[in-house]
């Protein structure tokens, strides 16, 4: 019952009739809208949401535990299993940590090729992401489409590094093999073919008078509020913020390329979803200075012991992840253990924003919110 | 264990072996490494001893290698809060600082608030577990300011038990991160305004990231300390892994 | 009471009665398949093609699994209306269907007519509108008597989707009953002899498409079932049996709205361009024939149009979805009936 | 005022909408992507990581492939002493794919390049133990004709 009708209520019997209770939604664990086992138990009037709680660790697996069990060469490959979307930049972060760690100069040309795979990744990653976000918007056809240009980027991971999900693509150091023959010709194709196809998606969906109408206005979050709660990524981008690691604390000589990042206006669902869009054009132009000013040299730094030993210390290292700010701090008491391995996942941290973005709105957009931060629970629970 | 061993020569026969010592239990009581020295250069690590003692010698504290790096962020919480504040030495050039407890919501506040710092985004919180130091329990804030783009780490030494002030009334970020390190380490923050579990169950025993934490919780280890000489799948005993192999074979 | 009119009130009809039931239940298997199929294409893909060449024997291995489903009653539902509520659904569904002429009636050699429907009513259009409107009472039964929370959201949003949505629909159909001056659907036909009404009526033809897209709670309108929300709306209790009645009656109401749109708007069993005295001349039943089989083209032609929109559009919200719905379709639904009055008065008087 | 004729043209005539219905109209016409898996069987690149093989004749039993597995799925058996000095080749070779996480972490450190892995990437089964792989079992279930080629490029390309 709104708060107008019961004060006009006042004392009378009428009020007693009158009087409403809010109803609990439990919104998942197994919900199709909630990307995986993630559930958010809603306070609904009618069909407005007036709070939500999130409850999440469905998907926990101890992996911060599990890795101080394991050397630091062994423990690369359970990163990739925390943003199973995003694989390569989980390891691409862990790898850059641990050689931050212990100093290790990465040659320029595995730096450019960790460059090309981070991209076609962060391409991959919006791709799903933009094929189900639209797809809980009932848009069907768009999910099929990404799928269709993603899985051309998984065949150029399986060529490349041999597994099309969980590539377990760099080892500490470099890369491990070079580009194979026709490797790069098809890359070339591909990325000269993406950029008609983001034309067809934002046909499908930018100027689409329903998809505004679902998109725009709805979960506003300011500048302000996101920095204060910690999102990052094209969440944090989205409401108007500078901030990418990339650009902000460039590691990987991502310095040496040209490249823009998208911001958006209002902070809203659109502007989020166009912010991803236009990312992966920027990825593209990434793509094609890095393969086209790709240097000659070695791809694993000479003088590399097969222990890994780093010396005793902390350190905190990010990368720009698919879904935003993804950092790792390490602690290290100088055996081949870590003593202490703790991510930062940025969904875990923008799913703090939820709550923000949906108070007030309506169930349906619960759904588009959800999508827009583009969570994926094996990072939110680690 | 054999991770100690240097690669690149092959072992003595394993079936000679006497069969090792389980390696789940050891590890769970888990100290850090007694030999390992805080020596910059890993080649320059000694052996380890070829017989293993019995009884560990007095484990060594944790401390971190190479320098104190002073940027005008630590210098000036340096200026503003004096002893309480130390600077910690990084092996790889980053700025950390060492707050005391009673200091601890000053300082962040501080850090905040101030115009020259305006570290207006909080990009990681996280706790750590050192059973020998003195002090237990570190909690671990990584700030960063978007506007000024520089960054800063501090740090909080705790006792077991010890509350810690809570960083959400400056940061609302900190607000899953705490209780995300109140599941893994039992810290309890002060002033949370819902410190409950996240990442766990509701009713669980114990606080897994913590040391003395068996991996797989206290039942698996022991299921395992019975079972397998170490958290592998087949033991070191050839007669026993076809024994096993075998019997898995039967079993259809 | 002879043979003969035992079997004009009794026997015909029951035999037509058996072979529409038929028929229409097969078309409507076939309509899944095709969806799917059509789907598939849309997307780039090519949809199911394993059950037989091309796919083709699928919707009755999907009927099998249904049929041999275990039927389960959750424990807050309350079991009687819960078990009966589907009938509620597929039963008007299927009763829409008698009132549709499908092929021009066959005229044999005695001078006997046998029309190619059921029942010819004479307020045919009147009889459709109220026994579609009849569908609502299964999805909110449904909803009310699962005892859980998502079906109960998914037949409110139906119950008032239906509302909102009926209005429009029957303004639309007001207007082309104006122009026919009948409300027997054999007579609208043939009014369109000249020209389907699609054309003059180009207003009430978008009105009624729209509206009978969220009368069949289809994309950009299936808000009462959209998945991502609430998971299966209505019937996200149901399994088995149940749920393919329900299954059924979301397709049955597709192809009934397809052929009335067929009757309405596109000149039903009406060969565009040949005129129907040349054709009667050459054979009769050569004009049933045709007349059946260019009633199927433009169905199926509607259909794909159907199927199109679902392929291309996201889904509106709920309160965006009612307020087109007495915002903009009522206002265009009403200004189109009274222009059209206003014509049939003083023009074409 | 033509701005607003305009929008008002632009929402009655819906030509985004038909754009929209343009790009899936043109996808309907289009070759379609789906594989037809069964029938039509997929070319692997040569650095696909399918199951795990090891040629135990060029096997020297050095057990990096142990040490390297971060799932310990690998178990390899060095010989007597006496025979190991003439004779390197493993008495016996666990691997159990159950663990398996195809990481290759295994190949990188391998000496002589026997264990590497193969093109096979159907692995599916009703028996837990046919994922267990020891000395008589690892040999037969593979097509060795179909990866001989795999060993040859990988090693070119290690050389490299």
């Amino acid at each position: 019952m709104t708060t107008e009708l019961r004060e006009a209520a006042g004392t009378s019997p009428l009020r007693k009739a009158l009087e409403t209770t809010t109803m609990e939604l439990n919104f998942g664990p197994q919900h199709p809208a909630t990307h995986g086992v993630y559930r958010a138990v809603l306070q609904l009037d009618g069909e407005r949401v007036v709070g939500i709680e999130s409850i999440i660790g469905y998907l926990h697996r101890g992996i911060e535990k599990w890795v101080e069990y394991r050397t630091y060469t062994k423990a690369t490959p359970i990163f990739d299993r925390l943003d199973y979307v995003g694989a390569i930049l989980n390891c691409h972060g862990y790898v850059g940590t641990v050689e931050k760690l212990m100093k290790i100069e990465v040659p320029k040309r595995a730096q450019y090729i960790r460059v090309v795979l981070d991209e076609l990744q962060r391409i991959a990653n919006h791709l799903l992401w933009l094929g189900t976000h639209a797809l809980d918007l009932g848009a069907m056809t768009v999910l099929f489409y990404g799928l269709r240009e993603r899985e051309v980027i998984m065949d150029l991971f399986e060529a490349m590094v041999g597994q099309r999900l969980l590539q377990n693509a760099y080892p500490i150091g470099g890369v491990r093999l070079d580009f194979p023959r026709g490797w790069e010709r098809a890359c070339r194709n591909f990325m000269a073919e993406l950029p008609h196809r983001l034309d067809e998606y934002e046909t499908l969906l930018s100027s689409n008078r329903m998809w505004l109408q679902r998109t725009k206005g709805i979960g506003v979050i300011s500048g302000a509020e996101a920095v204060a709660l910690g999102l990052s990524g094209p969440t944090l981008r989205g409401s108007g913020v500078y901030f990418d690691v990339r650009k902000c604390i460039p590691y990987g000589s991502y310095e040496d390329f040209d490249f823009e990042v998208p911001l958006g206006e209002n902070g809203d669902v659109y502007d989020r979803y166009i912010v991803r869009v236009r990312e992966m054009r920027q990825s593209l132009r990434i793509l094609q200075q890095a393969l086209d000013g790709m240097p000659e040299g070695p791809l694993m730094p000479e003088k590399l012991s097969k222990i890994i030993r780093p010396p005793a210390g902390e350190v905190y290292f990010s990368v720009e992840g698919a879904k935003g700010q993804l950092g790792y701090y390490l602690v290290s008491d100088g055996t081949d253990k870590p003593w202490k391995c703790h991510v930062r996942s940025p969904s875990f941290i923008n799913l703090q924003g939820l709550e923000k973005m949906v108070v007030g709105g309506l169930v349906a957009d619960v759904v588009a919110n959800i999508g827009s931060l583009d969570i994926v629970l094996g990072e939110v629970d680690r | 264990m054999s991770d100690e061993e240097k690669p690149g020569q092959p072992e003595p026969p394993a079936a000679s072996e006497a069969p090792k010592a389980p390696e789940a239990a050891p590890k769970a009581a888990s100290s850090p490494d007694p030999t390992a020295s805080p020596a910059p250069a890993a080649p320059a690590a000694p052996k380890p001893p070829a017989p293993k003692p019995a009884v560990p010698p007095a484990p060594k504290k944790w401390e971190p290698t190479g320098e104190v790096v002073v940027t005008p962020v630590t210098e000036k919480l340096a200026a503003r809060f004096g002893d309480a504040v130390q600077g910690v030495k990084s092996p790889c050039g980053e700025a950390i600082v060492l707050v005391k407890k009673e200091k601890l919501g000053e300082a962040l506040a501080f850090l905040k608030s101030d115009a020259d710092c305006a570290f207006d985004f909080l990009s990681n919180l996280t706790a750590a577990h050192y059973p020998v130091n003195d002090k237990k329990f570190e909690v671990v804030y990584d700030c960063y300011s978007v506007a000024k783009r520089h960054a800063v780490r501090v740090k909080v030494a705790l006792d077991d038990g010890e509350p810690c002030p809570s960083a959400v009334p400056i940061w609302p970020t900190a607000n899953w991160q705490e209780r995300e390190a109140h599941d893994m380490y039992g810290i309890v923050f002060e002033g949370h305004p819902n410190l409950k579990v996240i990442l766990l169950p509701e009713v669980w025993d114990g606080h897994p990231l913590r040391k003395e934490y068996p991996l797989g919780g206290p039942k698996e280890a022991a299921i395992r300390a019975d079972k397998f000489a170490k958290p592998g799948y087949m033991p070191d005993d050839l007669e026993a892994a076809e024994r096993i192999a075998e019997e898995g074979r039967r079993d259809h | 009471m002879t043979f003969e009119s035992l079997m004009t009130y009794v026997g015909w009809p029951l035999i037509k009665i058996v072979i529409l039931l038929g028929v229409v239940a097969f078309c409507v298997a076939y309509t899944v398949y095709i969806e799917r199929r059509l789907l598939g294409f849309f997307q780039s893909r090519v949809g199911p093609n394993r059950v037989g060449p091309f796919g083709l024997i699928q919707p009755i291995a999907d009927g099998l699994k249904l049929i041999l489903k275990e039927d389960i009653i959750p424990a807050n539902a309350q079991p009687f209306l819960f078990r009966i509520a589907p009938i509620f659904a597929i039963v008007p569904a299927f009763v829409g269907f008698a009132i549709i002429s499908f092929a021009p009636p066959l005229v044999t050699g005695a001078g006997v007519v046998h029309p190619f429907v059921v029942k010819d009513v004479n307020l045919g259009i009147l009889f459709l509108l109220s026994i579609t409107s009849l569908g609502v009472f299964g999805i909110v039964l449904a909803g009310w008597s699962s005892g859980s929370k998502y079906p109960l959201f998914g037949s409110l949003r139906s119950a008032s989707q239906m509302l909102s949505y009926e209005i429009p629909l029957t303004l639309s159909v007001l207007s082309v009953i104006l122009m026919a001056g009948s409300f027997r659907l054999s007579d609208i036909v043939d009014a369109q002899s000249k020209l389907p009404f699609a054309i003059p009526l180009i207003l009430a033809f978008g009105v009624y498409v729209i509206s009978a897209v969220a009368e069949t709670n289809r994309i950009p309108f299936d808000l009462p079932e959209g998945e991502s929300e609430l998971v299966g709306g209505f019937h996200t209790e149901y399994s088995g049996m149940r749920f393919a009645f329900y299954f059924l009656a979301e397709y049955a109401n597709v192809v009934l709205v397809c052929c009335v749109a067929t009757s309405l708007f596109l000149g039903g069993y009406k060969i565009p361009f040949v005129p129907y005295e040349t054709l009667l001349a050459a054979h009769p039943i050569l004009v049933s024939a045709l007349g059946l089989a260019v009633f199927g083209v433009k169905a199926v032609l509607f259909l794909y149009f159907y199927i199109w929109i679902r392929a291309t559009f996201p889904r509106y919200r709920y309160d965006q979805l009612l307020r087109i719905g007495w915002m903009v379709l009522l206002p265009i639904a009403l200004l189109n009936l009274f222009l059209v009055a206003g014509i049939k008065l003083w023009l074409l008087r | 005022m033509p701005g607003a004729l305009h929008r008002l043209v632009r929402m009655m005539t819906f030509p985004e909408l038909a754009s929209g219905l343009g790009v899936t109209f043109k996808w309907f016409h289009k070759p379609k992507v789906t594989e037809f898996y069964p029938d039509k069987r997929p070319v692997l690149p040569y650095r696909a990581k399918g199951r795990l093989h090891v040629d135990l004749e060029t096997c020297i039993s050095c057990k990096m492939c142990e040490r390297a597995c971060p799932e310990d799925c690998i178990k390899v058996f060095q010989p007597p002493k006496e025979v190991f000095k003439t004779d390197k080749r493993p008495v016996q070779f666990f691997i159990s794919l159950e663990h398996c996480i195809h990481c290759g972490m295994c190949v990188d450190p391998c000496p002589t390049g026997s264990i590497h892995h193969s093109q096979e990437f159907e692995m599916a089964s009703y028996l837990r133990n046919d994922y267990l792989f020891d000395r008589t079992t690892l040999p037969y279930d593979l097509d060795v004709k179909h990866f001989k080629q795999g060993i040859l490029e990988n090693v070119v390309e290690k050389g490299q």
